[in-house]
C-alpha cells in the first residue's frame, strides 16, 4: 500500500520515521520486568525531534519513586504491568470500556489503558497493591469486600475497588444509589452487581469507622 | 503525487475511489496553457478568409440567395445554451468545494446532471431528425480540408475547399467533448444511485466495489477534462475573428457574405428561400 | 459434627490474594526471553487464501517466529474414556486456517520481541483471498438456492440411531455436512414473517398424541419468537502464555475445568496428557466459553516450540469478539394448546438455530427437551435445525439451548394466561414439574422419557409471590401513571444440575492439617473451595486448618469433573463426600487397631477419632502419623482400582505423607439431576421514550441443600441479569452485504452496566435436599438465566400487552415504534440487526 | 497488506506548557499533527491503526487551557475543562445547570474525570462502519455503508443526511448551543470566535469533518454569555444502557417566561443529524405560547417535519416528537 495514496492521508513509515532508540532503564524490577515494549529494535534510529518528551522518565506509583523507560505512545496500564510488575490492575478492554484497568491519579479514578504514561509525570499513582498497609493489613475498601465475599471471578475487582475508594473521597457517605452510580464505569461480566455493591458498602461503612 | 486515491473496502481490498485532485489543476493549467499559446500564435496567423475579389466573384454567383442565412435554429439554440448553463453548474458545483468554497453541492451537481443528460438525448434525437446529422462529424473526406487548412496556417494561399457547415476545428472539438461528455453523465448517471434522488431508492450496492471504483475514476477523469475544453471552447467564441459564429449561436443567422467567407456553397447547401422569423 | 461447614459463610482460600492485586490470572504470568504473539484475522466471512508472503513480515527486527494453518497437527482421532473411538471431525474448528469460515477467524500469528513489532509484522504480511459465498443469517441458507456457509452444505447430518436390538457400532459415524432447503410452502410462511414449521427438519423428536391434545385445547397460540445471539464476553479474555520444558509443554490460561483441560490441551496441541502442565489459578470468567480453556491456545503453545521461547498471546477485545464464543440465537416456532385451567395439553415446537460456522451445538435440540421438562406438556412434537453460517463459533453459554427455549416460550404462555384469565403464577404451577418429573425425547431400548431426581418448582413459586408480594404488585400492572405504565412478571427455568463419578482426593499430615487437592476451576463459582468443605466437616476439621491446593495440574489434582452444566457442586460434593468416609473409616480402622474394639465404636470429629460416647481417642495428627507408619491403604500406598488414572498418578505422588482419603463418587443416583429457580420482576416503562426500568427482581431457586449461601446468592443474581442482559439489550449485528461484525465491542454489544441492574434485587433457596445425593446439593449455575430474561419479558408485555416485541433484546426503539404502530414493528426473523 | 486493529503505532510526542506552544507546534506539524486532550475519542484511532499522525500533541500540561471564570455575566470554560470540573463546578451549577447536567450524562465516571469539554464538542461520529476504517465518504471514500438496502442503521440520522447518515454523538454540544455559547479559537493566523451552533458542520458542507476547525487550528475556551443565566432548563439523554452508551437522541433547552407565556427560548436536538440541530422553526412557534401540553405537542410535530427515517432509526421521529413535547412540558411523571 505504501505506493498508493490511503485516504486517510497515512504518512508513510511514520513509525519508522519517528521511532526512537531507547535505552532500557536500569533498576532491577525495570529491567527484569520490561516487557512488551522491550524492542527499542523495531525499525528506525532516528533522534527525537526538539522539543518532545524524554523516554526515560520517573513515576510516583504507590508512595514510590520508578525510574522507568517509557515509549511515546505507552499507556499508564502498560508501563504498570509491564515494566513495573504491577499486574493487580487489569486489562479488559484497553478500550475505556471496563473499568479493569482503574487506578487512582492524584485521588481521581482514570482508566490507565487510555492514559498516555507521560502525562502522568509528577502526579501520584496509587494501584491496587498500593492500598493495603506494609503489614498486610487491608484498606477498609477491601475489608468490606472480604467481609460479604464480594465479586465472583473478580478480574474486575482491583478496578471497582480502585473506583471505589476515588468516589468515597468525593462523597464518604453515600447511599447505595449513589455509590453506584460513582463505580458505573466499571464492568463486572459474572454480573455480581447486587453483592460487589453491598461489599463496597460495607467498605464504605469500614471505612468510616476507620 | 498519484494520479488516482485508494481505500479499503470491508474485507480490506484496495479500492480506487477517486481521481487526484492534482488533476484538476492540471486540466485548469493546461487550459491557460492553450488559451495564452494559441492567443500569440494568432498574433502572427495569417488571415484565412477568402480573399475579398474572389469572395465579390462568388457573391456574384449566388446573388439569388438570402442576405441573412439561418445557421442555427431556434432549437439548436436553445438546446446549445441550456446546455452550457448545466455545464458550468456542474463545473462549478463539482470544482468550488475542491478549491475551498464549501457548500452543499451535491443536489444542484446531480440536478445540473440531469438537465444536462436531458438536453443531450434531446439533441441526438434533434439532430439526427432534424439537421443534417452527418454535418458535425469528421471522416475521410475531410482530408482534403484539413490538407488546405494547413497550407492557409503556414500563411499559404491555397483555393480549393472551404468548410462546410461546421468548420472542421469546430467538428474536432464537438467530437471529443461528445466522448469527454458522454463518459461524465454515463457514469454520473450511475452514480446518481448512491445519493438520495425522487428517481429511484438508493443503492449504493448497484455495482461491485472495483466497478464503482472505475466508474468514479472515470467521472472524475471525464470532469477534468471538461475543464480544459470548456476553457478552449470560451476562449474561442469570445476571439473576434470567430464572433461571427458566437453571434450565429445567439442570432441564428449569418450574412450571405460571411457564408461566402467562410464555407464551400457546394460543401454546405443553402435553401434558397429565406429565412423565416424563426 | 464440631464445626458446621456446609450451609455456612466463610472467606475463600483465593479471597485475599483477589483484594489485594496478588492473584495471577493468565497475562500476569511472566518468564524469561518471553515473546509476544498477535494475529492476522480473517477479513471475509468466508474466503480461501490464495497468496501468503511473510518475508517482509519476517524481516522486522524483532520477530522470532511466524506461525500457519500449515504447522498445526492434523486432527487425530481419539479414544474415549469407554476405550470407544472417536473418529477425528475433518471439518471441525482449527485455531489457525487458509480457509476462513469466519470474519475475524486467525489465518496467522506472529511471535516477536514485543507487541510492536509483531504489529508491524502483521502489516507487512502479503496476503490475498478468493472470496467464496458465504451467509451470516441462518434462513437465507435455507431459502432454495441460498448460499451455504460451508462448502459441503448448511447442517450437521444426524445419523439415525442403530435399530433396536442392533449391535451399538465400535466407534460413532464421522461427523458429515450435508444440505437443506425449504419448500415452496415453507418458503410462503417464511415470507410471511412465520418460521415454517420445518417437518424435515433433521433434529425431530415426539411423545404423546399431538392430535388429541390440540383437540383437547380450549386455546391455541401459534407464536413466532427471535432470541439474540450474545457473546460471552468474559471480562478476561482467552489470553494464554505458554513454553516447553525438558518435552512438557506449560499452559498458562484461563479455564473452568483445570484437571480436564490437560485432555484439550493434548488433543489440541497432539501431545500425551502427561506432558501437559495447565496452570490456572485464577480465571477471569468462563459462562461456558472456557470449559477447557480454548482450542486458540495452541497457537502460543505452537509458536513457543517453534521459537523456543515462552510466548504470550495476549487476546483483545475485538478478537475476543471473534474467538471468544457465543450463544447461539434460536428462531422458534410454537403451537400451543391450552386447556381452559391453562394446563399445556400439547406443544409444537420448531426451532431454528445460528451453529456458527463449526461443531454442532446442542442448544437447538434443548430448547424442546427444557421446554418439555419446564412446562410438562401432556403431547410434544419438536423439529430443529442447528444450520451453519459464517459467523464466529458458538459454544455452549450458562444454560444453552435452556435460555433459549424459556424466551421462546414464556412470552405465549404469559399471552395465553391473559386470553384465558388466569393469574401468572398459577399457570406455571399448574404446568409446574414435580417429584420425579419426566422430560425430553423418548429413548433407549424401550424408548421412554428420562425424568428428574426431585423437582420442588410449585414450592418455588409459592415461596416466591409471598415473598414479592405478587397479589398486591400485579394490581398495578399495566396501571397508567402519567407517562409511566408498570408491569409484572414471573418466569420459571431449568437446567442440568448436576453429574457423578469423578474422585476425591486429600491428606491429613502429622501436622494434624487437612491438605485438599482441588481439580475444579477457580472461575468465580468458589465451588473450588465449596465442594471440599464436605470432607472437612465429616472428619470434624475446622477450615483455617484446611489447606487447598487448586489450579495446577503439576500439583497432583483428582479427576475432576468439567466445569459446565452446573455440574460441579453435586459431581464434586459427592466425590468429597466418598473421599471423607473413606478417610473417616481409615480413622477408624487405625483407632480400631490402637485402641481396640471394632472400627465402627470409633467416631470422628473435633479433629480427633474416639470411642463413641466419650471415652479414649486419638488426634487426627496422630492418626496421620499412624496411617504412614501402616502404609499400604492408610497411606495412599495402595489404591482403589475405580478411581481414574488421573487420580493415580496424583495421589501415587502424595503417598506416604500422611493419611489419604481418595475414593470415587459410587453413589447411586436415580433419575436426571435439574434445578429450576423461579424469577420475578417488576419493570416502569416511560411511554413516551420506550425507555424503561428494572425496579425490582427476586429469584428463588429450588437447589437443593445451600452449600455456601453468598456464593449462591451472587451465582442465582449474576446468572440472572446474564439472562437480563439478553432482554433489555445485548445483541450481535451484522452487515449482510459483507457478511463483516458492525458490533465489535463493549458499547456496541452492550452487556449490562450496574446502572442497568435492578434498583432492587433479592434471593432465595429452599433448601430442600435432593433425595439422590448423599450432600443433597444439586448446581446453580444455569436455570437463573432463563429466570431473569422471562421474568423481565413478561413484565414488559404484562404493562403493555402482547403487541410490544417478536423478538429479543426488546430496547426502546421497539416498545416505541411497536406502541405507535400498535403491532411489533421490528422484522420478526432478520438475523444480527 | 494485512489490517490489525491494535497496538498503537509510534509517534512523536510533544507536551507543550502554554497554548502559544501548542499553537505553533500545530502550525509546524499539521496537518500530520492529532491534538489530545482527554483522549477519549483519540485513543481509538490510534489504537485501530486507522488514523496515523506522525506527531501527538498532548495538551494536558498546559494549564490555561483548564478552569472556569466569571466573564461579563457568563461563564469562560477552558476548552481542557475536564467533564466532571464541570459537573462539580458551582459557577455552572448556579447559571447554567443545563450544561452541569448535560455533562453528567456522558459516559462513565472515569471517562468524565478525563474526557474535556473541547474534546466532548469536537468528537468524531461514532458511525460504526466509518468506525471500522472503511473508506467511507467521511473517511474520504464514495460510498456511505450505513445507508443502503441491508445496512443496520438503527443509530443514524433522520434529518440532514446528504450521502453520508452519521450522527453527532455530542451531549454538551447541544447544552451550549441552547445557551448562545461561543467557540474561540486560535491559530498561528490568530484567534476567532464563532458561535456554537455554526461550529459544527454537515456532510453537504464537509463531509470528511464535524467542525470547521482546521486542521491547524485550537479549540482553545468556550464563552457562556450571561443571556440565560438562570433560565428554565431541560435535558434529556435517551440511551440503551445507562453507562457508557451515546445518545440515541438528545434535547437540550433554555426558556424564560413572562407571565406565564414563553418569552424566549433555544431548543437544540442532537444525534438526529451530523451536526446538533437549532429547532428554530419551532422556537419561532412557540414564543409567545403558554407552557401547555398543546402548545408542546405542536411544537413536537413541528419538530419533526422533514425527517426521514433509514431502515432501522424510524423510532427516532416519534422520539423526537415526544422529546421536544418534554422540553417544553417537562417529562409529564406525576
Amino acid at each position: 500500500m505504501d505506493d498508493k495514496t490511503k485516504t486517510d492521508d497515512t504518512p508513510k513509515n511514520v513509525s519508522r520515521r519517528n521511532f526512537i532508540k531507547g535505552v532500557i532503564a536500569s533498576g532491577a524490577v525495570v529491567s527484569s520486568a520490561a516487557y512488551l515494549w522491550r524492542s527499542s529494535s523495531v525499525l528506525g534510529q532516528q533522534p527525537s525531534a526538539p522539543g518532545s518528551v524524554e523516554r526515560l522518565i520517573t513515576l510516583t506509583v504507590n508512595g514510590q519513586e520508578r525510574r522507568v523507560d517509557v515509549l511515546k505512545q505507552e499507556t499508564l496500564a502498560t508501563t504498570l504491568r509491564y515494566k513495573l510488575g504491577l499486574t493487580g490492575t487489569k486489562l479488559g478492554c484497553d478500550r475505556a470500556e471496563c473499568g479493569a484497568c482503574t487506578v487512582l491519579v492524584d485521588d481521581v479514578p482514570h482508566y490507565s489503558c487510555s492514559v498516555l504514561t507521560h502525562a502522568v509525570r509528577g502526579k501520584q499513582i496509587v494501584t491496587i497493591e498500593g492500598l493495603a498497609a506494609a503489614d498486610g493489613t487491608l484498606h477498609p475498601v477491601q475489608q468490606g469486600v472480604v467481609d460479604e465475599q464480594g465479586f465472583q471471578c473478580a478480574f474486575c475487582m482491583s478496578g471497582f475497588i480502585m473506583a471505589t475508594v476515588g468516589f468515597l473521597k468525593t462523597n464518604p457517605n453515600p447511599t447505595r444509589a449513589q455509590l453506584a452510580h460513582g463505580i458505573s464505569g466499571n464492568l463486572c461480566r459474572c454480573q455480581d452487581y447486587d453483592k460487589i455493591l453491598t461489599s463496597l458498602m460495607r467498605g464504605a461503612e469500614n471505612m468510616r469507622k476507620a | 503525487m498519484d494520479f488516482v486515491k485508494w481505500g479499503l473496502n470491508p474485507w480490506g481490498e484496495s479500492i480506487l475511489t477517486h481521481v487526484s485532485w492534482t488533476l484538476f489543476w492540471a486540466s485548469l493549467f493546461a487550459g491557460v496553457m492553450f488559451l495564452v499559446a494559441h492567443g500569440s500564435y494568432m498574433l502572427l496567423s495569417a488571415h484565412r478568409k477568402r480573399s475579398a475579389t474572389e469572395t465579390d466573384q462568388l457573391e456574384a454567383t449566388f446573388a439569388s440567395l438570402p442576405e441573412r442565412i439561418e445557421r442555427h435554429s431556434l432549437m439548436a439554440r436553445a438546446f446549445h445554451w441550456v446546455m452550457a448553463a448545466a455545464m458550468f453548474t456542474l463545473l462549478f458545483t463539482a470544482f468550488l468545494p475542491v478549491v475551498g468554497v464549501k457548500f452543499a453541492w451535491v443536489t444542484w451537481h446531480w440536478i445540473a446532471g440531469v438537465v444536462l443528460t436531458g438536453s443531450i438525448v434531446f439533441h441526438i434525437i434533434h439532430a439526427s431528425v432534424w439537421l443534417d446529422f452527418w454535418s458535425i462529424w469528421v471522416g475521410p473526406k475531410d482530408i482534403p480540408e484539413l490538407k488546405a487548412e494547413l497550407m492557409r496556417e503556414l500563411g499559404k494561399e491555397v483555393p480549393g475547399p472551404k468548410s462546410g457547415k461546421y468548420p472542421l476545428g469546430n467538428r474536432l472539438y464537438h467530437t471529443v467533448i461528445v466522448v469527454t461528455a458522454l463518459g461524465a453523465v454515463l457514469t454520473g448517471v450511475l452514480m446518481m444511485s448512491r445519493v438520495r434522488t425522487p428517481f429511484f431508492t438508493r443503492n449504493p450496492y448497484l455495482l461491485g466495489d472495483a466497478t464503482w471504483g472505475v466508474t468514479y475514476v472515470a467521472h472524475g477523469l471525464a470532469g477534468v477534462a471538461l475543464v480544459g475544453l470548456v476553457m478552449a471552447h470560451v476562449y474561442f467564441a469570445v476571439r473576434p475573428e470567430k464572433w461571427w459564429i458566437t453571434k450565429a449561436m445567439i442570432v441564428g443567422w449569418i450574412t450571405r457574405r460571411q457564408f461566402l467567407e467562410h464555407h464551400e456553397p457546394d460543401r454546405w447547401r443553402v435553401s434558397a428561400n429565406p429565412p423565416a422569423g424563426r | 459434627m464440631a464445626e458446621k461447614l456446609v450451609g455456612q459463610n466463610y472467606t475463600t482460600p483465593d479471597l485475599i490474594a483477589k483484594v489485594t492485586g496478588k492473584s495471577k490470572y493468565a497475562e500476569d504470568f511472566r518468564a524469561d526471553g518471553m515473546l509476544f504473539a498477535k494475529l492476522l484475522l480473517s477479513p471475509h466471512p468466508h474466503a480461501r487464501v490464495t497468496r501468503l508472503d511473510t518475508s517482509a513480515a519476517m524481516a522486522v527486527p524483532g520477530v522470532k517466529a511466524i506461525l500457519t494453518a500449515d504447522d498445526l497437527p492434523a486432527p487425530a482421532d481419539a479414544v474415549n474414556d469407554n476405550g470407544q473411538l472417536i473418529l477425528a471431525n475433518l471439518e471441525g474448528e482449527v485455531a489457525l486456517t487458509k480457509e476462513p469460515v469466519y470474519q475475524g477467524q486467525p489465518i496467522l500469528a506472529v511471535a516477536a520481541v514485543d507487541e510492536l513489532a509483531a504489529a508491524e509484522a502483521i502489516e507487512k504480511i502479503v496476503i490475498e483471498y478468493e472470496a467464496l459465498p458465504f451467509v451470516v443469517d441462518p434462513l437465507v441458507s435455507l431459502r432454495p438456492g441460498g448460499p451455504n456457509a460451508r462448502t459441503k452444505g448448511n447442517y450437521w447430518f444426524i445419523p439415525p440411531p442403530p435399530a433396536p436390538g442392533a449391535p451399538p457400532p465400535k466407534s460413532p459415524p464421522r461427523p458429515e455436512i450435508r444440505e437443506m432447503k425449504w419448500t415452496p410452502e415453507e418458503v410462503k410462511e417464511a415470507d410471511a414473517g412465520r418460521l415454517p414449521m420445518m417437518m424435515g427438519a433433521p433434529e425431530a423428536w415426539a411423545h404423546g398424541d399431538l392430535e388429541a391434545g390440540f383437540k383437547e385445547a380450549a386455546l391455541v397460540l401459534d407464536e413466532t419468537f427471535v432470541t439474540p445471539d450474545t457473546s460471552h464476553q468474559t471480562l478476561e479474555t482467552r489470553t494464554v502464555m505458554a513454553y516447553w520444558q525438558n518435552g512438557k509443554v506449560h499452559v498458562y490460561t484461563g479455564t473452568q475445568s483445570t484437571a480436564q483441560t490437560v485432555l484439550g490441551v493434548s488433543r489440541w496441541v497432539n501431545v500425551p496428557p502427561e506432558n501437559v502442565v495447565v496452570v490456572s489459578e485464577y480465571t477471569g470468567g468462563g459462562f461456558g466459553s472456557k470449559i477447557t480453556g480454548a482450542i486458540s491456545l495452541v497457537i502460543p503453545v505452537l509458536l513457543a516450540k517453534k521459537a523456543n521461547a515462552p510466548v504470550m498471546m495476549r487476546i483483545t477485545r475485538e478478537e475476543e469478539h471473534y474467538i471468544g464464543r457465543a450463544r447461539p440465537g434460536v428462531r422458534g416456532r410454537m403451537k400451543i394448546g391450552f386447556a381452559k385451567d391453562g394446563r399445556i395439553t400439547a406443544l409444537d415446537m420448531c426451532s431454528v438455530s445460528d451453529n456458527g460456522p463449526y461443531e454442532r451445538q446442542g442448544d437447538c435440540n434443548n430448547t424442546g427437551v427444557i421446554a418439555s421438562l419446564a412446562y410438562q406438556p401432556k403431547a410434544m412434537r419438536f423439529r430443529g435445525i442447528s444450520v451453519l453460517t459464517n459467523t464466529p463459533p458458538r459454544g455452549p453459554q450458562s444454560q444453552p439451548g435452556g435460555t433459549q427455549s424459556h424466551m421462546l416460550m414464556e412470552p405465549v404462555i404469559s399471552k395465553a394466561a391473559r386470553k384465558l384469565g388466569i393469574d401468572q403464577v398459577e399457570i406455571r404451577r399448574i404446568n409446574a414439574p414435580s417429584g420425579k418429573a419426566k422430560f425430553g425425547p423418548p429413548g433407549g431400548p424401550k424408548q421412554v422419557q428420562q425424568y428428574v431426581t426431585s423437582a420442588f418448582v410449585k414450592e418455588a413459586l409459592d415461596k416466591g409471590s409471598d415473598l414479592f408480594k405478587w397479589e398486591e404488585r400485579k394490581k398495578n400492572s399495566g396501571q397508567r401513571n402519567g407517562t409511566k405504565v408498570r408491569g409484572v412478571g414471573v418466569a420459571v427455568s431449568t437446567y442440568s444440575a448436576g453429574s457423578t463419578g469423578y474422585d476425591g482426593l486429600f491428606v491429613i499430615k502429622p501436622d494434624g492439617r487437612l491438605y485438599i487437592q482441588s481439580g475444579i476451576g477457580n472461575h468465580g463459582t468458589e465451588s473450588v473451595s465449596d465442594c471440599h468443605r464436605v470432607s472437612a466437616e465429616i472428619l470434624g476439621v475446622p477450615w483455617d486448618k484446611v489447606v487447598v491446593t487448586w489450579g495446577d495440574t503439576a500439583k497432583n489434582l483428582p479427576w475432576t469433573c468439567n466445569s459446565g452444566g452446573s455440574q460441579t457442586v453435586h459431581a464434586m460434593t459427592r466425590a468429597a463426600h466418598a473421599a471423607g468416609m473413606d478417610a473417616k473409616k481409615k480413622l477408624q480402622e487405625i483407632a480400631a487397631k490402637d485402641l481396640g474394639g471394632r472400627p465402627e465404636d470409633y467416631d470422628v470429629a473435633n479433629e480427633r477419632v474416639f470411642r463413641k460416647g466419650g471415652g479414649q481417642g486419638m488426634t487426627l495428627a496422630k492418626a496421620a502419623q499412624r496411617a504412614i507408619d501402616l502404609g499400604g491403604a492408610y497411606d495412599g500406598h495402595e489404591l482403589p482400582k475405580d478411581i481414574n488414572k488421573f487420580t493415580t498418578a496424583s495421589a501415587t505422588a502424595l503417598a506416604g505423607q500422611g493419611l489419604m482419603g481418595v475414593a470415587k463418587d459410587n453413589y447411586p443416583r436415580d433419575g436426571q439431576s435439574r434445578s429450576f429457580v423461579a424469577g420475578f420482576a417488576e419493570v416502569e416503562i416511560d411511554v413516551e421514550t420506550g425507555k424503561y426500568y428494572i425496579v425490582d427482581y427476586l429469584a428463588v431457586a429450588d437447589v437443593g441443600t445451600v452449600v455456601h449461601p453468598r456464593a449462591l446468592g451472587g451465582q442465582i443474581l449474576g446468572r440472572s441479569m446474564l439472562g437480563i442482559g439478553h432482554t433489555i439489550g445485548q445483541k450481535w449485528v451484522y452487515d449482510q452485504q459483507y457478511g463483516v461484525a458492525l458490533a465489535r465491542r463493549f458499547h456496541h454489544n452492550r452487556p449490562p452496566t450496574i446502572l442497568d441492574a435492578p434498583q432492587q434485587m433479592a434471593w432465595a433457596a429452599l433448601d430442600i435436599p435432593d433425595p439422590e445425593t448423599p450432600v443433597g446439593a444439586r448446581g446453580i449455575g444455569e436455570p437463573p438465566v432463563g429466570a431473569g430474561a422471562c421474568a423481565v419479558l413478561n413484565a414488559i408485555s404484562d404493562a403493555l400487552g402482547d403487541n410490544i416485541y417478536q423478538r429479543a433484546p426488546v430496547t426502546l426503539d421497539m416498545i416505541l415504534t411497536s406502541l405507535e404502530a400498535g403491532r411489533p414493528t421490528i422484522e420478526p426473523l432478520t438475523a444480527h440487526i | 497488506m494485512a489490517v490489525i486493529h491494535d497496538v498503537m503505532p509510534a509517534f512523536e510526542l510533544f507536551q507543550p506548557e502554554n497554548t502559544g506552544a501548542a499553537v505553533a507546534l500545530l502550525d509546524r506539524y499539521s496537518p500530520n499533527a492529532w491534538v489530545m486532550a482527554g483522549g477519549m475519542d483519540s485513543f481509538d484511532w490510534l489504537k485501530d491503526r486507522i488514523k496515523r499522525p506522525s506527531v501527538v500533541i498532548d495538551l494536558s500540561r498546559v494549564a490555561e487551557l483548564r478552569g472556569i471564570k466569571e466573564r461579563d455575566g457568563g461563564l469562560e470554560i477552558g476548552a481542557a475543562t475536564t467533564l466532571t470540573e464541570i459537573v462539580r463546578s458551582p459557577l455552572v451549577r448556579g447559571k447554567f445547570m443545563l450544561l452541569a447536567e448535560a455533562a453528567e450524562l456522558v459516559a462513565s465516571p472515569q471517562i468524565r474525570n478525563q474526557g474535556t469539554l473541547g474534546g466532548n464538542v469536537s468528537q468524531d461520529t461514532r458511525c460504526w462502519y466509518y468506525r471500522a476504517g472503511w473508506s467511507c465518504y467521511r473517511a474520504g471514500g464514495n460510498i456511505c455503508y450505513a445507508d443502503t438496502p441491508t445496512a443496520v442503521n438503527r443509530e443514524h440520522a433522520i434529518i440532514g443526511a446528504d450521502r453520508c447518515v452519521a450522527v453527532n454523538p455530542s451531549d454538551t454540544a447541544p447544552a451550549l448551543i441552547a445557551l448562545d455559547a461561543q467557540m474561540v479559537i486560535q491559530s498561528a493566523r490568530g484567534e476567532r470566535t464563532i458561535n456554537a451552533e455554526d461550529f459544527f458542520v454537515g456532510p453537504g458542507t464537509d463531509i470528511t469533518r464535524m467542525t470547521v476547525l482546521a486542521p491547524d487550528e485550537l479549540l482553545t475556551a468556550i464563552r457562556i454569555p450571561g443571556t440565560w443565566a438562570g433560565a428554565q432548563f431541560y435535558f434529556e439523554k435517551v440511551r440503551d444502557r445507562n453507562v457508557w452508551d451515546f445518545p440515541l437522541l438528545n434535547v437540550a433547552s433554555a426558556t424564560t417566561y413572562a407571565s406565564g407565556r414563553i418569552e424566549r427560548i433555544r431548543m437544540v436536538v442532537n444525534a438526529a443529524a451530523a451536526r446538533p440541530l437549532r429547532l428554530h422553526a419551532v422556537e419561532a412557534a412557540v414564543v409567545g405560547q403558554p407552557r401547555s401540553e398543546d402548545t408542546a405537542t405542536r411544537a413536537g410535530q413541528i419538530a419533526i417535519e422533514g425527517a426521514q427515517a433509514l431502515r432501522y432509526n424510524a423510532y427516532k421521529i416519534p422520539l423526537m416528537r415526544n422529546l421536544v413535547k418534554r422540553a417544553i412540558r417537562g417529562r409529564g411523571d406525576t
